[in-house]
């Protein structure tokens, strides 16, 4: 295996792209790391992006924020803008894995790792996040809901990898937030999990919803009738039990080691009305 | 003064005595008791040689062999019990 | 030394060290890295050692072709069952422990040992493991213990015979050992009952889930010396076992204990100690092993799971007047489990006229077992916790009462047998009715629990000794491994002894070239065995101590007492000397006869049974099924608490390894019999914001069978917390938790269940 | 092959040469001898090859010592300083919290990480900070207490 630590992304991109081997991005590593250890992956080349400009920067913009692609997940609850504007997103990664983990591990590893329990993705969706992926001759705009394909696999090309993640400008009265079920409290992996974001109008009654739901299928899942189901209530119990049933109806999970079929489409609708709860109280709604 | 006593057999150690719950045996020790089982029931020398504990009211001995069995106390013998 | 020649007069009530929350001698060492585990170890040359393991969880070896390892560089030893020739001269036991290390023909369970490699390094070592060719003919295979138990079921040892019945089955079976224990008349009982409760119970396997992977360094030098670094619950043991299994002398076998990074049983067992021992005496070089966190998973000490029916009977007025239970358990790939021991305890802390318990042992493909804490007591402890709890509800009585109208006591009939001395299960469930957490208010969706459990404990082979050095310091070298601070009760006990400061006493634990045998720290013998021994060493040093300032003195022995650290000379004529101290009297021992030591060689028979009352507060999620412990309170008889810290550790330790096996931890095996969760991921033991700080009370009801009173306190605590939070799971909920783990899945399962 | 590696580590520079996919954890361990922190998974699920990177608290299993050219690396055994302990390490010690120890450097490298962040942790902070180092002896309790006390101590 070789290393390399390139300084410019493109450089990155081109000896990502030249490997005739099996290549393989280095940001946090704590997914790689633990392949690697378990004889999953065997990289002829590991391409560490740390040493690229700019890639560990939280950036806010006018169009809203951009978190290059190697910053830790601890690093986004200590940017108060970011907590403040995207609370359901900083909280989503500040549940993957332990504060050992946070040191290391990036909101752009957990999706290029393509799991489909990994927690920052539904709360990204639910925000609308896009990602900035450079390739070996151009840079392209990807949304965060189209860069997983399946477990595992991602639709970047070969040379390709992510830059930055780019968060929309909030808009006013609206509010995120994100929720997983896991058996334990901490170093667990999500066995269901559900990101909602929600605007309001004046009134209190939700004008545009996004609810993304994890670990129920073999990627994240939007799910359009459960934001069908909210929009134009002020989240009743009504409007709940409906965006509850569109969710447990959008699963397509498996049984396995951590969850059952059974359970997971059950929570999934439960998890989804407690975090449409919590977004709606930080849109201001009451 | 005598050396008989009664001795109570666990559940695994019965079949080797016919079925019995208690057996009669004259014994001095631990050691003379095992030794005397093992000729009188040659099933049970495995279990001895595996380990068999023996209660003497309520106390259990595993290992000294050398205890002297009482007069009518109550003597039970257990399987010896493993630990984590 | 026997303990039965203790005399009333030899027994310690009054005491100055003992009972003080002093600092242990390894502390220093453990905060600032400095302490050596098993992996911390390494010799000069030494090779990597890696293991090939099945993947099947049982097939045929048909054929192992090593020859590409071997001629791969940097490649040292390769070795199969071949290099371990079965020297156990007809043992079949030590020979299962060896087939357990490596397979032979067969490969019994997902995990178990096919090949070793030793490698320059670790690169090449795992190279090596790839050129490996193995030729299985993969058999069926069965890992659940009912099915193990049915006819049909694929029989994993065609010389296993159900052993303990009556007449030898013809035929060999998975069913491997059946006992019984009891009394009285169970049916006439249950006829005589108002209220008869029956119902069957599960419990899923679990790992000990010590944070120390097993590792070991070990070197066999041509000369037929060899000796050996391991992490182990009994390095004397290790020795035995593996100079058996190696056809070594024991003698020249020396195994140096590391520091224990966690055993509690699973480092009672040998695992890949042989394997490093052949590797090094084939390579000629010294080896170490290290087991990944996958490998112990797969390959080392499971506990069993179980399925267990129980049936109690009583009256309307409280008195059980009949139990019964069937109590089926597992050990994995080998016979020698024991799910008698569950039979045995299960009824254990009640007083019962007609009670009987049966007890049925399988072998599965799974690996085989060992003992954890208190080995079948909780899972047994669950179901008959659960049913006494039913009853009671059922005859409209508060169940701690109900426990203590039906409690054993000193003259009651034990349920395995004999009949108890005094005994500590009144105290520790009036200490329990007596506690303010009975009477704390409990919020929305909690449920209290409230169960108690009971253990054996057992003492064994012991030898201390008691070295004072010139300056009058002294070192306290024992032979039993230190697992929870035992170096620092040993050093009190001895400090107590002779009347000086606890700091001017250093233990050790002495590797097996320089002490007698010690048998293993299990059976919450540690602590129990090894004061004994440290008191009586003490007390022939003490002994020693007093002959020398007699010859100082010029005077007889008689004539000197030993008092606060120092020899006093007695009687009407010597008043006028000043007493001597152990200081001056060990610069003079040159000039007195030598050195001035204690030693004692005991067999610590009398620990004395053990019983523990929990209670714990639970809320859980009805829309999840998930369970959180909002308040835990563990009550146990100790004795005497020796250094009270680590008695409370012992409770505190025991009882969250109990939180994790009732609510979250369990093997997961696919339908292929692989195991699919061997690692912390998703082997999920309580995590530090998954517990509530876990209160203690700790009796001391002495122990007449040791000096200062003590019992062994180490593996009590795990009885209970399974029964405890079922029944409070159950409160919370409304429905009866019959299935260990209570992970989310099965309490959402039994809710909604329960809507329909 | 190798990569050759300038570091701090402990304050002490440092230069080594580790194979391309080797840890920090290895790196410690074999090349260093510095063996307080230990390999209780290799997965980062266990918490107890804990050392502070760069000033965050990190698995030395899950990084690479390629990676470590111009970092700085805190471990166990530069914790005291000379003879004098830490105060978390000295409450360990004097509130028992610790049975067999193996986890033990983690905890205070978890422990010390968490008070740099937060001198005056609630007790659910302290359970939460902790949560990636697993301990199988204690049930955790002594441990929160222990680091209850030092931080106390520590904040005068």
């Amino acid at each position: 295996m070789r290393y390399m630590q390139p300084s410019t992304a493109k450089e990155a991109a081109t000896l990502l792209n030249k490997e005739k081997g099996k290549a393989f991005v280095l940001a946090g590593g704590t997914d790689l790391l633990v392949k690697m250890k378990a004889g999953m992956v065997e990289p002829d080349l590991v391409v560490d992006i740390k040493a690229i400009k700019g890639i560990k920067e939280i950036k806010k913009t006018a169009s809203g924020f951009t978190i290059g692609a190697a910053v830790p997940c601890a690093a986004l609850s200590e940017n108060k803008d970011l907590v403040k504007t995207w609370p359901g997103v900083v909280e989503a990664a500040g549940l993957i894995g332990s504060k050992q983990v946070q040191g290391r591990c990036t909101m752009a590893g957990n999706l290029c790792n393509a799991s489909p329990a990994a927690d920052s993705v539904p709360a990204l969706m639910a925000a609308g996040a896009k990602v900035v992926v450079t390739g070996p001759k151009a840079s392209r705009k990807l949304a965060v809901e189209d860069v997983p394909a399946g477990v595992g696999r991602t639709h970047l090309k070969k040379g390709e990898f992510i830059t930055a993640i780019e968060l929309p400008k909030k808009a006013a009265r609206s509010g995120d937030a994100y929720l997983r079920f896991i058996p334990r409290t901490e170093m667990d992996i999500a066995v269901v999990s559900c990101g909602v974001n929600l605007t309001l109008d004046t009134k209190g009654v939700i004008t545009h919803a996004r609810v993304a739901l994890g670990a129920v299928a073999v990627t994240a899942l939007m799910v359009k009738e459960a934001a069908i189901a909210i929009i134009g209530t002020k989240l009743d119990d009504a409007a709940k039990a409906k965006l509850a049933a569109a969710c447990s109806a959008a699963c397509k999970p498996i049984d396995d080691k951590r969850g059952t079929v059974a359970f997971r489409t059950e929570v999934a609708g439960v998890l989804a009305r407690r975090a449409a709860e919590t977004a709606y109280a930080r849109a201001g709604g009451k | 003064m005598s050396n008989r006593h009664t001795i109570l057999l666990w559940g695994a150690l019965r079949p080797h005595a016919d079925g019995a719950f208690s057996i009669s045996v004259e014994a001095a020790t631990i050691r003379e008791l095992f030794r005397i089982l093992s000729e009188k029931y040659p099933g049970m020398e495995a279990h001895i040689k595996r380990g068999v504990a023996v209660s003497i009211n309520g106390k259990i001995y595993r290992d000294q062999w050398d205890t002297a069995l009482p007069q009518d106390a109550e003597i039970y013998l257990l399987p010896r019990v493993p630990g984590g | 030394m026997s303990i039965d020649s203790m005399t009333p007069d030899l027994v310690k009530k009054h005491f100055k060290v003992i009972g003080n929350r002093v600092r242990r001698p390894d502390g220093v060492d453990k905060v600032t890295g400095r302490a050596r585990y098993g992996a911390d170890y390494n010799l000069p040359g030494q090779l990597v050692a890696l293991v090939l393991r099945s993947p099947h969880a049982h097939a045929l070896i048909e054929k192992i072709d090593t020859s590409k390892a071997e001629k791969l560089a940097g490649v040292k030893a390769v070795i199969t069952s071949k290099d371990l020739p079965d020297h156990t001269q007809g043992d079949r036991g030590l020979l299962d422990i060896l087939e357990n290390c490596m397979a032979r023909k067969k490969a019994l369970y997902d995990g178990h040992a096919v090949a070793a490699v030793a490698a320059i390094d670790a690169a090449t070592a795992r190279k090596a493991l790839k050129l490996i060719n193995v030729t299985y003919k993969i058999l069926p295979h069965v890992t659940d213990v009912d099915e193990a138990l049915k006819h049909g079921a694929p029989v994993i040892h065609d010389h296993v015979y159900t052993e303990g019945l009556s007449e030898k089955p013809t035929r060999p079976s998975n069913h491997c050992k059946y006992a019984e224990y009891g009394h009285g008349d169970v049916e006439a009982g249950f006829r005589d009952a108002d209220v008869v409760i029956s119902r069957s119970f599960k419990t899923e396997q679990t790992h000990q889930g010590y944070i120390e992977p097993h590792s070991v360094t070990a070197s066999v030098s041509p000369d037929g010396t060899a000796e050996m670094f391991v992490c182990t619950q009994g390095h004397f043991v290790y020795r035995n076992q593996c100079a058996a299994l190696l056809g070594l002398d024991a003698n020249k076998l020396r195994v140096t204990a590391s520091e224990i990074g966690g055993g509690f049983g699973g480092k009672t067992h040998i695992w890949a100690e042989p394997l490093a021992l052949a590797l090094s005496r084939k390579a000629n070089r010294p080896v170490k092993l290290t087991m990944t966190r996958d490998e112990v998973f797969r390959a080392t000490g499971p506990t069993s799971s179980t399925s267990v029916d129980v049936k109690i009977g009583a009256k309307k007025d409280g008195t059980i007047t009949a139990a019964f239970a069937e109590l089926r358990y597992h050990g994995g790939c080998f016979p020698g489990n024991w799910a008698e021991l569950g039979a045995m305890t299960s009824f254990a802390c009640y007083d019962l006229k007609n009670v009987k318990s049966v007890a049925k042992d399988a072998i599965v493909n799974r690996p085989k077992t060992a003992a954890y804490r208190a080995p079948s007591a909780p899972m047994a402890a669950f179901a008959v916790e659960s049913v006494v709890d039913e009853v009671a509800k059922a005859i409209g009585m508060d169940p701690l009462d109900f426990r203590i109208k039906n409690a054993a006591k000193e003259g009651t009939k034990s349920s395995y047998g004999p009949v108890y001395g005094p005994i500590g299960i009144g105290p520790t469930l009036q200490a329990a009715k007596n506690h303010p957490h009975m009477k704390a208010p409990l919020g929305k969706n909690m449920g209290r629990g409230v169960a108690c459990g009971f253990w054996f404990n057992f003492g064994g082979q012991t030898c201390v000794d008691v070295n004072i050095a010139a300056d009058g310091t002294v070192t306290v070298a024992q032979g039993t491994i230190d697992v929870g601070g035992s170096r620092a009760s040993i050093a009190m006990a001895v400090a107590e002894e002779l009347g000086i400061s606890y700091e001017n006493v250093r233990s050790i634990v002495a590797d097996t070239s320089s002490l007698g045998h010690n048998d293993m720290t299990d059976g919450s013998r540690g602590t129990f065995s090894s004061s004994m021994a440290a008191i009586f060493a003490s007390r022939n040093a003490v002994k020693v101590l007093r002959e020398r300032a007699a010859k100082m003195w010029e005077i007889s022995i008689g004539e000197v007492e030993w008092k606060d650290g120092a020899a006093h000379a007695v009687g009407a004529h010597h008043g006028n000397r000043s007493p001597l101290s152990l200081k001056e009297i060990a610069a003079q021992a040159g000039t007195t006869g030598g050195p001035v030591a204690g030693h004692a060689e005991i067999t610590a028979d009398g620990a004395g049974v053990s019983f523990g009352t929990h209670i714990a507060d639970v809320e859980v999620d009805l829309e999840t099924g998930r369970s959180t412990v909002k308040r835990y309170t563990v009550i146990q008889d100790a004795g005497k608490a020796l250094h009270p810290s680590y008695v409370e550790g012992q409770y505190q330790g025991g009882a969250a390894q109990g939180i994790g096996w009732a609510l979250n931890e369990e093997y997961v095996y696919g339908k292929d019999g692989r195991l699919q969760n061997a690692g912390f991921l998703d082997y999920r033991i309580p995590v530090c914001s998954d517990l509530p700080m876990i209160d203690t009370q700790i009796l001391e009801i002495a122990n007449p069978h040791h000096p200062y009173g003590v019992r062994g306190v180490g593996e009590t605590p795990i009885v209970p917390p399974l029964a405890t939070l079922g029944i409070a799971v159950t409160n919370a909920t409304g429905v009866r938790q019959t299935h260990i783990p209570m992970s989310p899945p099965r309490v959402l399962l039994s809710l909604m269940s329960k809507m329909k | 092959m190798g990569v050759l590696v300038q570091t701090t580590v402990n304050s002490d520079p440092v230069e080594f040469t580790c194979s391309e996919d080797e840890s920090l954890l290895d790196v410690l361990r074999n090349r260093m001898g510095l063996t307080g922190a230990k390999e209780g998974c290799g997965t980062g699920d266990c918490g107890a090859c804990s050392v502070i990177l760069d000033g965050r608290l990190v698995c030395s299993c899950l990084v690479l010592g390629a990676e470590m050219n111009g970092k700085r690396v805190e471990t166990i055994e530069g914790m005291a300083e000379g003879a004098k302990l830490h105060p978390l390490q000295q409450h360990f010690i004097d509130g028992a919290a610790l049975q067999c120890g193996v986890c033990t450097p983690g905890f205070l490298m978890a422990a010390k990480a968490l008070l740099a962040r937060n001198p005056n942790p609630s007790e659910e902070e302290i359970r939460f900070g902790l949560a990636g180092n697993l301990c199988r002896c204690t049930g955790y309790d002594k441990i929160v207490r222990a680091v209850q006390s030092a931080a106390k101590e520590m904040r005068g």
